[in-house]
């Protein structure tokens, strides 16, 4: 019979930081616990409320948030504006595939440190300028991480750690502007990096589908919105569409979000827009063309803001300032996911 | 027939996929390799996105790796910590990475150039996924032009890990054994590396180009295959299947 | 600024065993990447065998094995007590709430060692007496866990690590007999006992339906599924019903095995019985009970697994043994989740 | 009202449990106690099963955890990791444990008695989830009947941890701080854990019940409350819903 007892032995092994790297966010997991204990709604009473009281009630100048979606994909525009037109500042920001997400947050000045792995590129379409002068200027702080770094820190936190080991990052400079530690496997003496769990202090994650409660369905990918529902302190979400609770019980294994996360709730139809909503509606490229042009010049981008974010009164009249329901329409059409 | 350096490069690109394998892709030029080498040579290739889409059937190219295109009719639409947790459980064979920078061990630079690290003269779109895929696939594949700003002695910052400072030293970092940079496929030939030094080895070139070109457009000396060949063009079929099928609109195909 | 710096400190730390069990399958992820790397099936091929071959040719005496399910919930019936008639020794076997699964294992003498959490008990049904004497005789080597420990280890496996960080198990006997390393965070201090990770050596998971690939989907509660599926060197699946690839591809999301973890695939309609199949039939309670007595006395049992699994050449013969369709559907009749 | 142990044992439990809370729950006599609680005191009570049902809307008792009874009509049908995740991630507030034997400190052997641990004398179900469950959640509870035989001065294997041998050795043994056993509820009394030394100390005796009786049912030296009541009997509500809609074929309260 074959066993691996050899790699049963007491034996010494040092801890040390692998990045000079800051963490902007406390991973312990006791005092997360303590935190979830006495703050985490376990109610389950009727969390609907606005966009505007979601944000001046739940998101405090300093906090940390962590953005759900892709960048462009199932992002919850309606919030990051709101952000925006309240003028909150010194935020802490999560960027793992952030993209439009981002740039929002970026051209309203809101953001003074991140924990970064992709925050300036809009993928296929370019790079925002307003992101990359943030960065580039040094007005935000800087902590090195890659996609799947930042994946498994809301991980980590989500499973109740403070840490988790992973296989990336090694020898790299990625590493060397990390905030993570080098380890052992206790068993085999494999090397790791610890990455140090992310609890943000708010989450903010669009869904298709959710009750008043807050449980919530998310059809298609996820990306890291699993583990980001679990990991934040306050968790606010947007839905496409609120449902009775009864259609929520009639698939329960569809559930990605329960409501003992959930500390608010909002409708907002096509609260993605500009971004793409998988079986919903496809991205507005010309608008995010648009706003990458704009950019291009300080006046013309405040005008852009004004005239999209600071001048309009909420995501609705956003939606009016882009082309309403027919462009909307439009979108709905180009989405690869809908029959047609 | 006629091409242009994309479409060379992602006919060329596609014939290094093995069918039976999964391949790590992002959108543009890998895409389009991916997926012609799926219609031609590879029928049984998964392409993955770094997002959660698994194996989709690419009607055309996604814009965004997350976006609906990404897990279109694909097998799983599952999460990032579940594509990034297939790579390191071993099970994703190849990646392709873009870069501005790159040096003789394929070590990779999509982060920064110039100043520190805070204010970095210009600050790229970053590492993404691409040190995860280039730490955990198993062959790392590139396509980029080729010149000596990008092919360069030393990369101002290592994004992704190539085979670092040579052989042995992946796995002295404590990276998984066994992987790293396998082809890059440029507008000017086909580069491997070599088993003993683990430095970039030109392996052919492409039609019409020479030996003395590639130097001039490399910052660092490459070594040369023995077996030296001149790279087989687009086939017909390759670009019928690439600009008929694959990008009628020219995205990809007319960035040149 | 807020920053958890402090935390990033060298610092020697020890690791030592927290207990005297054995660990009876290697942890080791890098050898586990080769492997997977080498055998694991890449071929989106029809795999479609039967149960006979799927464990003749995939099951060898001294095997690892993990199997799916919750003990009497979508289990994979067919392939156990295929694994004993064709009279596999030297197994040796996960049990995180192993039931009905067990004890089919257990009578058929089959099991050397177990990791073990849960394993002579039928829930709410009583003992299994011959699981009790398999154990208390001494012929089975245990290592002792948790059913999340067990779970987290398949995790492990799943994510491509070699071990995980669990905060359960510590100060108990539970501890002292498990096979854990004593380790603390990197960034915290905080202890933690490191589990090792569990790769077995065949996984056997029932599913509701699959393709002739292996993509496979699940309805309801998946346990430790998940991880099993990505944690297994070799996998067979059996389902419900085959279904057409185009069914899969409707609703990727659903999808919890894709065809690449896949090495062998069954259709076996009423596969989980005596257990509980969610959505399709419930657990026979009767029988159940039958098992359970013809424990009491071992020529009665001999009597029995002659009637029902020795004596009968394969699974559909089984279902006629115990009343075949009629009772099948008096079955389907008493499941919750079958709308009426 | 005539009632018996059982009945009374699930009645009284089903009032600890507080509105707005979260309780994992096996089968039997705990699940029959949170579905009265439900019914009767808080009405959004959550309740959890190991294998992954939470929150269910539960028409009868499940004979498994996992059983389909377990998630029908639930807010999530989720995963045995997650389950426990959330329990480690500090979100459940209430479990319902059971066991062979019980010590002073809540400790709780469901594992083995007599002989060696890999030839036991006895051996039962082991812990499961059980020592998970005592570990993770904040406040863990037990229904179980009263005698020598369980109540014992030393257990022969410590399955689950109660608060080991007394105050702070749960946080030395590096368990998360701030949880452990809240409430025992045998047939004769409620046992509640003395704050200072963390050992079992009576604060309600059940009516018709003495001290002495529990003395003798008891292995080691129990404490007493200062404000020592007579429990509350079952009330005709409680023991309505408890017969005619929770467990109407007296599975559960038919038991003893």
């Amino acid at each position: 019979m074959q066993h691996y007892c050899h790699l049963l032995k007491e034996r010494s092994v040092t801890y040390k930081p692998a990045g000079t790297g800051k963490i902007f966010t406390d991973p312990d997991a006791d005092k997360a616990r303590v935190f979830f204990r006495d703050q985490k709604p376990r109610k389950m009473v009727n969390k609907v409320t606005t966009v505007a009281k979601a944000v001046s009630e739940l998101v405090n100048d300093g906090d940390y948030l962590g953005v759900g979606g892709f960048g462009t994909n199932r992002i919850p525009t309606a919030i990051l504006h709101e952000i925006v037109r309240q003028r909150k500042k010194n935020l802490g920001f999560a960027g793992h595939t952030a993209t439009h997400d981002f740039q929002i947050l970026a051209a309203g000045g809101c953001i003074n440190r991140c924990d970064v792995a992709y925050i300036v590129g809009l993928e296929a379409r370019g790079l925002s300028k307003v992101a990359r002068k943030a960065v580039e200027s040094g007005s935000i702080e800087l902590t090195e991480w890659t996609n799947a770094a930042l994946a498994w820190r809301y991980k980590a936190a989500a499973m109740g750690l403070s840490f988790l080991p992973v296989r990336s990052m090694m020898g790299t400079d990625t590493e060397k502007y990390s905030a993570a530690m080098e380890m052992e496997c206790p068993f085999t003496g494999t090397k790791y990096l610890a990455v140090p769990a992310l609890y943000p202090d708010v989450g903010i994650i669009h869904v298709h589908r959710c009750d008043v409660y807050g449980n919530s369905q998310i059809d298609g990918i996820v990306v890291a919105d699993y583990d980001l529902a679990r990991a934040a302190k306050r968790l606010i979400i947007t839905t496409e569409r609120l449902v009775p609770n009864e259609l929520i019980r009639r698939e329960p294994a569809k559930t990605i979000i329960p409501f003992y996360l959930v500390d608010a709730v909002v409708e907002v139809p096509f609260g993605s827009y500009p971004g793409n909503m998988p079986y919903e509606y496809f991205s507005d490229e010309n608008h995010l063309q648009e706003w990458l042009k704009a950019e291009n010049d300080p006046e013309t981008l405040s005008a852009f803001l004004e005239r999209h974010i600071y001048g309009v009164k909420d995501f609705n009249e956003y939606l009016n300032t882009i082309g309403g329901m027919a462009r909307l329409q439009e979108l709905r059409k180009l989405e690869t996911l809908v029959e047609r | 027939m006629e091409y242009n350096d994309m479409e060379l490069m992602i006919c060329i690109a596609s014939r290094y996929l093995e069918d039976d394998s999964i391949v790590m892709v992002g959108t543009g030029a890998p895409c389009a390799a991916a997926v012609l080498a799926q219609k031609l040579y590879s029928p049984r290739l998964t392409i993955m996105f770094e997002a959660g889409g698994i194996g989709p059937l690419l009607s055309s190219m996604p814009i965004s790796v997350g976006d609906s295109q990404s897990f279109y009719r694909a097998i799983a639409a599952s999460s990032m910590s579940e594509v990034m947790e297939t790579c390191q459980r071993g099970l994703v064979d190849y990646v392709f990475l873009g870069g501005a920078q790159i040096d003789q061990y394929g070590n990779i630079n999509s982060t920064m150039i110039g100043g520190s690290y805070q204010t970095p003269k210009v600050r790229f779109p970053g590492s993404g996924g691409a040190n995860d895929l280039g730490s955990l696939c198993w062959k790392t594949m590139m396509i980029t032009p080729q010149d000596k700003r990008r092919f360069t002695e030393k990369i101002d910052f290592i994004t992704t890990p190539g085979y670092i400072n040579g052989p042995g030293a992946r796995e002295k970092a404590g990276l998984p054994p066994g992987c790293g940079p396998y082809k890059v496929i440029t507008n000017l030939c086909v580069i491997g590396f070599d088993e003993q030094s683990k430095r970039m080895k030109v392996e052919s070139i492409h039609p019409g180009r020479t030996k003395e070109e590639i130097i001039e457009n490399t910052g660092f000396e490459l070594l040369w295959a023995d077996d030296l060949v001149i790279s087989e063009p687009p086939s017909k079929d390759e670009l019928a299947v690439l600009r008929n099928e694959i990008d009628p609109y020219r995205y990809i195909i007319g960035r040149q």
